[in-house]
């Protein structure tokens, strides 16, 4: 298990510039992944991309127009639930940040021989299966539960609704609740890559800093936060990533209020019967997401995506 | 006050564990339950009834096999592929890497409903047939990413001059690849294969599409029992992979304990 | 700021300072006055508890109990950002996300120093490093790296600087280069310098007083010669440097201030004013192996001399360094300037002799 | 792309062909795929109904579960039925609309009826449908009303009783639930509004269809689900909702102060039923099931577990002597006077439903 | 197999022998033989290409051009699995997962040895490291570590043993300890040596021969006392200790082997011997700093002597070492042994003198 630690999900060895050149042998190596991406993945892409252009119904069929009107007519159509995908993911990416980081260096520094276990721990909810943890969740934030009980008795609930996180009282079918839901999906993998990147802190850089004057918030902020960012980067991309397509949670904990962008391509793709739009958002969706991936990494000056 | 400051991050370390615990402990908890009607979602009674009759709950059993064999199948190809190729990312210099990296990147952005039906409509038009085959590709190829990621920090952090060593020491390259780089990297692979066994067990949207007309794994099960009902069986299913993957790696560790302290008394003696 | 004259800071005094981990003693109860000003050294093997005592000066370490006082105040319970005390850790312990300038700037941001570019460059310029100041510390050498380690410490002008083994890590070379650099640089801030090593070679060359620690505890304490010519236990002496222990059985009365003896069956004389107030449990008899010389022909004038023949001679540049086997079997180290005296080849019998002045007294059993 | 489709879409016009050699005789199997839930299940997990089936005609049924969502499933097998192959079910159970749109586009082959004498069991008022004229294609499996549910923990007791004050009375607000079929959810309203369900124009619809967005808009509406909204209603987190009878009658077997209420004007009536698709490997065994679950006496086994409404005449006879209870539950065996009120929503154009579902989806997911 | 005595391996002969990496010259055109049996010592600052010289010596990297012969036999095309020469790294790179045994007997156990386990254990005890025969490298210390790499090396019996700075990880102490006991198991097993280091110090007192690299090329190549006493060019003067240069212009001829001239003014007497051939571009002299001496009162007869005031005296146990001031600016390096010579305090006027025989000769513009 330590072995997860490794599982870096992202964070770069630093000893691990590649080395050599080695002919024919790394294509050897990567030709039955390659070929299974391009066969399975890439090759359907393209397909999706050509339907993406395409006009015309279930009916009497699609053909390929070089319909790009589509695009424009997706976006104009759907960017508020773009808008709020990202802005959900983000506050969700956010929320694993604030609680992983402090989960991870826990971990990391004050675990000892729990190490571990407590890895074991942070991935084991993938274990059960992530409707029943969902439902899970509905159990937990029930109108009559002890949750929310203990919310409305310490007025919290108010101070959520006045944010706008939540309304009616209540906890479920609310903004709070999906924000709730993602974090927990994605907070393991958040706090794997901080894990790893925390864990080879050299904490005598800490003490180099109370020595300069630094008490414990600067320290923070001038030396532990700047040097945590490659595990940051890659914590942040593997959940802001796949909370922006996700919409289980929004469904199930969320309400008519909390739609996602992964729903909608849903209802396009499943209800609507309109390929080209739920191609066209999809792709839009992979580009708004890998071109604030690639901006973010260049930001944040790591070498390699993950 | 010095003691809360200086023990501020073990107690929300703590607390974050149990948010994330918390869940689990509800599915486990009511496990035990005898609920009053078909849906378990309030105390009623304790009974060890879903625990005797674990497949009492029509084609759970069945569904829950098959999402093991697929699960194990699709997290073993994935491994052997993964590896291969995260040795020859994290170790090779070639044309086409950073291309390689981001090919590697883009099935983990990829929303799953895109992929499960872009993959069927490929299936239909190679003309394979939906079933177990079809979902096992489907696997394979999401949980591949996270394996190549997973083992190339492994493969990157690895020493080159262990395997110096051991062809200084007679080993051709195979051996020395058996002896000495698989031993190391193994932990590192043994991650990757569990990430892919978790995301392959767990995954519905990608699976949904493929599965043919006679597969039903278990979350297709979970998902389509939910509609009518929960049977208490599933919190039985949920709570044994929780502890079953508790109880895997604290054997690991025990046992790795073990032959620690074996070797300290041999030293203290 | 290396051309500020400061005022000479206080004392440093450490009481009864003592630190637990555990049920383990890593410090246990020193007392010590280290003079403001002075350069003092903290010589030790490894895990005598030498970082740890630093680590308390610091702040970085809680005392399980005893007191630091700095001057007149008492530090014992502040924190580490709180002391003006600064360390440059054994391991640098750089910033790697920040330039040399933001690294040696660091201390001087935290307390909101409004010119600390100029001062942060001045320290460099000290240094010696005033163009390496926009680089990264990676892409210094060790020997930089310990450099902009100083120079981060000494801009703060705190009244004491920690040095924890900041050579450690150098190749010999280096290493002599930056003792020299340091010295220089502790004679121009006139700061209190409390240096940690395990290298006794180091602690001699650069500090005015040498502390020996063992186990927790200060052992002897003294001027680098005083401890050298005169350790007072074995303990000390073999660590200060390769020693020939000889047992002693004092047989005569001191005349002209010298006293015979027999080491092995071979009279002797020693120096009268060496023997120690209480030879209770027997005596030993010291001599650092360049006291002891090749006798050529002619050096009869010579009383101390022992017969035997050379097993190894290794070449060193400087010197070359004998061994010199009894007829009892021990091996005496004798190492020879390479100045044109006397040289042997390798089963030569030789004599060996030496200055009773120069050979040393111990108690027995102390080891 | 696909080639043009003829927009007729009688089976005939579709270029792969549509029967696939019959294979029943050799290979005594039928695949039936269906919504969870929604045959009888024994104590251990068995289906009693279907076990009978196979001991007395030695076909066995590989029953699967696998049906969850009509568009759900439709986008699983659309794929292979316009790439003409065959989808692995001999059989499976479609709500009405989308047993209409399958007729449009070609992909459901007509029953033998020389194979399901049983047929004539069949409720006459369901003889004729909308979606399927005289009803070459499909059968009913069940049949259920739309109304509307409550839970009177979660109201404080009060009883809703109209759709207006499901969208607009302020105590339930953020506690509603509307379903995402979209025939339901706004023929719910339509009836409402006075409209019949058989007449609707685009105008109504969209009119309909503004009062729920208001209500949404207005935070009354928690959200539009599907199946999964029972379990809420039951624990109280959902207040008041759009339901299906068959639910709550189960849920009202758990939970008796569960309310219900229908329609004054009128009820929303959906189906759901039994057809085979195209190049089906085992038409004539899926055909015997049929006509298997048309004998009154196995469809009343069914109607005790399921507890929808029965097409089949004659369950209820049996019934009354083997479970009263359910025999004379108004919501499984309505009176004529519900049953007059009952509307089924009327077959839509192709443009039509691609329209409609655009506009309900924008509100859905809005 | 400590006890086993071995027939004298052939020679090593590098021939040419050239590595480029691109465009960058790491090893250019190397000519050297290293007799069978004797322990040899490549000495070079940081990047000459030492390491690069031996991993082609291994097997490890191709050569871009020359030969390697061992004894008759051309091995340059061998790869390094076949090749029967061993490499301690200087990262050890012990497998970290096998235990200490199954480590020293992995070379056996490729080449199919069936006593393998009995011959680990004889390694093993060679380095005193049999009790610790099922631990992991991880649970040693640094040395122990280093230990066990050596025995994994030797109890292959290897025609050639090529050790890459293996003691430049551990610490001064266990540096001298370790060194010996090099020294003795080469003596004991009679394998051919090649030992890479850029500590002087180190290369001087093991080998028999030391080659002294420079950007691809060896510079010198001779006995350790040889290099450090004759050195040829001022790079190996500097790089062999420390030297002090002057500037030599000759004035006279040669008389009793002795010949006159000027070092910036002052009359000196040099070794004609020394002279180079060619002094076309000028001379200098050069005096280590232990052979320059303090001159007391009666020194008249010394030849060579200069004046100038001492600014700085370290105390380093064996010895003082002195900076005395020239009155042209330049400060001397003057060790003088603690036997009880002459010593000198700060700001003293002193003179240095030096015996002719014991300085060196230089051509100038050579660095
Ligand atoms: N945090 C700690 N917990 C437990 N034991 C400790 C801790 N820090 C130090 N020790 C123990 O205290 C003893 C003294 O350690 P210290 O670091 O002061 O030694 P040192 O003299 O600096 O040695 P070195 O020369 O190796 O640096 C050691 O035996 C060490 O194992
Ligand atoms: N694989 C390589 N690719 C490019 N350049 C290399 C490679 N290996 C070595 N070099 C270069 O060749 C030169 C010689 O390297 P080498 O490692 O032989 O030096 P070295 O003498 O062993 O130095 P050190 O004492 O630091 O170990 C260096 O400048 C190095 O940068
Ligand atoms: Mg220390
Ligand atoms: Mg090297």
């Amino acid at each position: 298990m330590a072995a997860l630690t490794q599982a870096a999900v992202g964070a770069e060895a630093p000893a691990a510039r590649p080395r050599r050149r080695g002919g024919l042998v790394p294509f050897l190596l990567l030709a039955p992944a390659l070929l299974w991406l391009v066969v399975f993945f890439v090759v359907p892409t393209i397909s999706l991309a050509s339907q993406s252009l395409q006009t015309g119904d279930i009916d009497n069929g699609y053909t390929l127009t070089w319909h790009f009107a589509t695009y424009a007519d997706a976006m104009s159509r759907y960017w508020p639930q773009f808008l709020r995908s990202i802005i959900y993911a983000a506050s969700a990416t956010l929320g694993t940040l604030l609680l992983g980081y402090p989960l991870a260096w826990f971990i990391a520094h004050r675990a000892g021989r729990w190490k571990n276990l407590l890895l074991v721990l942070v991935v084991a909810p993938f274990f059960t299966n992530f409707l029943i943890r969902t439902l899970a969740w509905q159990i937990i934030l029930t109108d009559n539960g002890p949750v929310t009980g203990f919310f409305r008795a310490t007025g919290l609930t108010n101070v959520l609704q006045a944010i706008g996180l939540t309304d009616n009282n209540s906890l479920l079918g609310s903004q709070f609740a999906v924000t709730c839901g993602l974090i927990y999906n994605f907070l393991p993998f958040m706090v794997l890559p901080l894990y790893t990147i925390l864990e080879r802190l050299d904490t005598r850089l800490l003490d180099a800093a109370g020595d300069l004057y630094a008490d414990g918030w600067n320290t923070f902020w001038k030396v532990i936060w700047p040097l945590s960012l490659p595990g940051v980067v890659s914590g942040t991309l593997l959940t802001f990533i796949p909370a922006a397509g996700d919409y289980i949670n929004s469904k199930l904990l969320g309400n008519t209020q909390t739609v996602m962008i992964g729903q909608v391509i849903d209802a396009q793709f499943l209800r609507v019967l309109d390929y080209p739009i739920a191609a066209a958002l999809s792709f839009i969706l992979m580009a708004a997401i890998i071109i604030l991936v690639a901006g973010y990494v260049r930001a944040a000056g790591t070498e390699e995506l993950v | 006050m010095a003691w809360l400051r200086r023990n501020l991050v073990v107690i929300i370390g703590l607390l974050v564990m149990a948010y994330i615990m918390v869940p689990n402990l509800v599915v486990t908890i009511f496990s035990f339950n005898k609920p009053n009607g078909r849906y378990n979602y309030e105390w009623n009674q304790f009974s060890l009834d879903a625990w005797l009759n674990p497949c009492s709950s029509a084609g759970m059993c069945e569904a829950l096999g098959l999402s093991l064999w697929v699960a194990v199948a699709a997290s073993l190809a994935a491994t052997v592929m993964g590896t291969m190729a995260a040795f020859a990312l994290g170790r090779y210099r070639f044309k086409g890497r950073s291309a390689t990296n981001l090919l590697v990147f883009f099935p983990m952005a990829t929303p799953e409903v895109v992929m499960g039906s872009s993959l069927l409509t490929l299936f239909i038009a190679m003309g394979i047939p939906s079933g177990q085959l079809t979902i096992l590709i489907a696997h394979i190829l999401f949980t591949v990413s996270f394996v190549i990621t997973t083992v190339k920090a492994r493969v990157a952090s690895l020493d080159p001059a262990l395997e110096q060593a051991a062809a200084d020491l007679y080993a051709n390259p195979t051996q020395a690849f058996w002896k000495v780089t698989f031993p190391l990297v193994a932990p590192g692979i043994a991650a990757g294969a569990l990430l892919a066994f978790a995301l392959s067990f767990d995954d519905y949207i990608v699976t949904n599409f493929n599965a043919g007309a006679s597969t039903v794994t278990f979350p297709m099960y979970v998902w389509g029992a939910a509609q009518r009902g929960t049977p208490v069986q599933i919190n039985v299913v949920g709570t044994v992979m929780f502890f079953g993957a508790l109880a895997i790696v604290g054997i690991g560790q025990l046992i790795g304990a073990r032959l620690r302290v074996g070797s300290r008394r041999k030293e203290a003696l | 700021m290396a051309t500020t004259t400061k005022a000479t800071p206080g004392d440093l005094k450490l009481v009864a300072l003592t630190r637990h981990f555990d049920d383990f003693v890593a410090v246990d109860g020193i007392d010590l006055v280290v003079p403001g000003g002075s350069f003092f050294a903290l010589l030790g093997p490894s895990g005598c508890g030498k970082t740890t005592t630093l680590r308390m000066v610091a702040g970085l370490e809680e005392p399980t109990s005893g007191q630091i006082m700095l001057g007149e105040q008492d530090i014992t319970g502040t924190r580490a950002y709180q002391r003006n005390v600064n360390t440059v850790f054994q391991s640098y312990a750089l910033f790697p996300h920040l330039s040399v300038l933001d690294n040696v700037g660091f201390g001087l941001r935290q307390r909101k120093v409004a010119d600390w570019r100029t001062r942060a460059n001045e320290a460099l310029e000290l240094v010696k490093l005033a163009d390496r100041a926009k680089q990264r510390p990676r892409q210094l050498s060790g020997g930089m790296q310990q450099r902009v380690a100083l120079a981060r410490a000494i801009v703060n002008q705190p009244d004491v600087l920690l040095l924890d083994e900041p050579l450690g890590a150098l190749d010999l070379k280096l290493r002599r280069e930056m003792q020299i650099e340091l010295k220089r640089i502790q004679q121009e801030v006139g700061i209190t310098f409390i240096h940690v090593t395990h290298d006794q070679e180091e602690a001699m060359t650069m500090a005015d007083t040498v502390a020996v620690m063992r186990t927790g505890r200060i052992e002897q304490l003294g001027a680098p010669s005083e401890l050298y010519d005169r350790p007072a236990t074995a303990y000390v002496a073999n660590f200060l440097g390769q020693s020939n222990l000889l047992p002693l059985e004092l047989r005569g009365a001191a005349t002209a201030g010298l006293v015979t003896a027999s080491a092995r069956g071979v009279q002797v004389v020693v120096d009268a004013g060496q023997l120690p107030a209480d030879a209770g449990a027997g005596l030993q008899l010291g001599i650092r192996p360049e006291k002891l010389r090749l006798l050529g022909p002619g050096s009869d004038g010579v009383a101390n001399r022992l017969n035997g023949w050379v097993t190894d001679a290794s070449f060193t540049g400087v010197a070359t360094t004998y061994l010199v086997k009894m007829a009892w079997g021990q091996e005496l180290t004798v190492t020879q300037s390479n100045d044109g005296s006397a040289r042997a080849g390798l089963g030569d019998e030789v004599t060996v002799g030496w200055d009773p002045h120069q050979a040393f007294v111990l108690p027995a059993g102390a080891d | 792309g696909s080639p043009g489709r003829n927009p007729s879409g009688s089976a005939s016009a579709s270029s792969s062909p549509v029967a696939a050699p019959d294979k029943s005789d050799t290979d005594m199997l039928v695949n039936w795929s269906n919504w969870p839930e929604y045959i009888d299940v024994d104590d251990n997990g068995n289906h009693p109904s279907i076990q009978a089936f196979t001991k007395k005609t030695g076909i066995k049924v590989n029953y699967n579960e696998d049906y969850n969502d009509n568009d759900e499933f439709f986008a699983k097998v659309r794929p292979l039925l316009e790439a003409g192959q065959d989808t692995g079910r001999d059989t499976w159970v479609s709500t009405d609309w989308m047993v209409a749109r399958l007729i449009r586009l070609g992909y459901v082959q007509k029953l033998d009826y020389a194979n399901i004498p049983n047929s004539s069991n069949l409720e006459p008022s369901l003889k004729d449908a909308s979606f399927d004229p005289g009803r070459p294609y499909s059968l009913p499996w069940q049949i259920g009303f739309v109304g509307i549910a409550y839970n009177p923990k979660a109201t404080g007791g009060r009883k809703v009783t109209s759709v207006d004050q499901l969208l607009h009375d302020p105590t339930l607000k953020g506690r509603v639930t509307m379903l995402t079929e979209m025939r339901d959810t706004v023929g719910l309203v339509l009836i409402e509004q006075g409209v019949d369900l058989g007449q609707v124009t685009a105008d109504q619809f969209t009119a309909a269809l503004k009062v729920v967005q208001d209500a949404k808009d207005a935070g009354q509406l928690k959200g539009f689900t599907g199946n999964e909204y029972t379990k809420p209603l039951a624990s109280g987190d959902t207040a008041a909702c759009v339901a299906w009878t068959g639910d709550v009658v189960q849920l009202r077997a758990d939970n008796p102060s569960l309310g219900y209420s229908l329609g004054e004007k009128g009820i929303p009536m959906f189906s759901d039923n039994f057809v085979i698709p195209n190049l089906a490997q085992h038409k004539k065994n899926a055909e015997k099931l049929i006509d298997y679950y048309y004998d009154p006496a196995v469809m009343a086994e069914v109607t005790d577990y399921v507890n929808y409404i029965p097409p089949v005449a004659g369950a209820k006879e049996i019934l009354l002597k083997k479970d009263p209870g359910v025999a004379n539950n108004e919501l499984i065996f309505p009176s004529q006077e519900v049953l007059a009120k009952a509307q089924t929503f009327r077959g839509l154009t192709a443009e039509e439903e691609t329209s409609f579902n655009r506009q309900f989806q924008a509100v859905v997911t809005g």
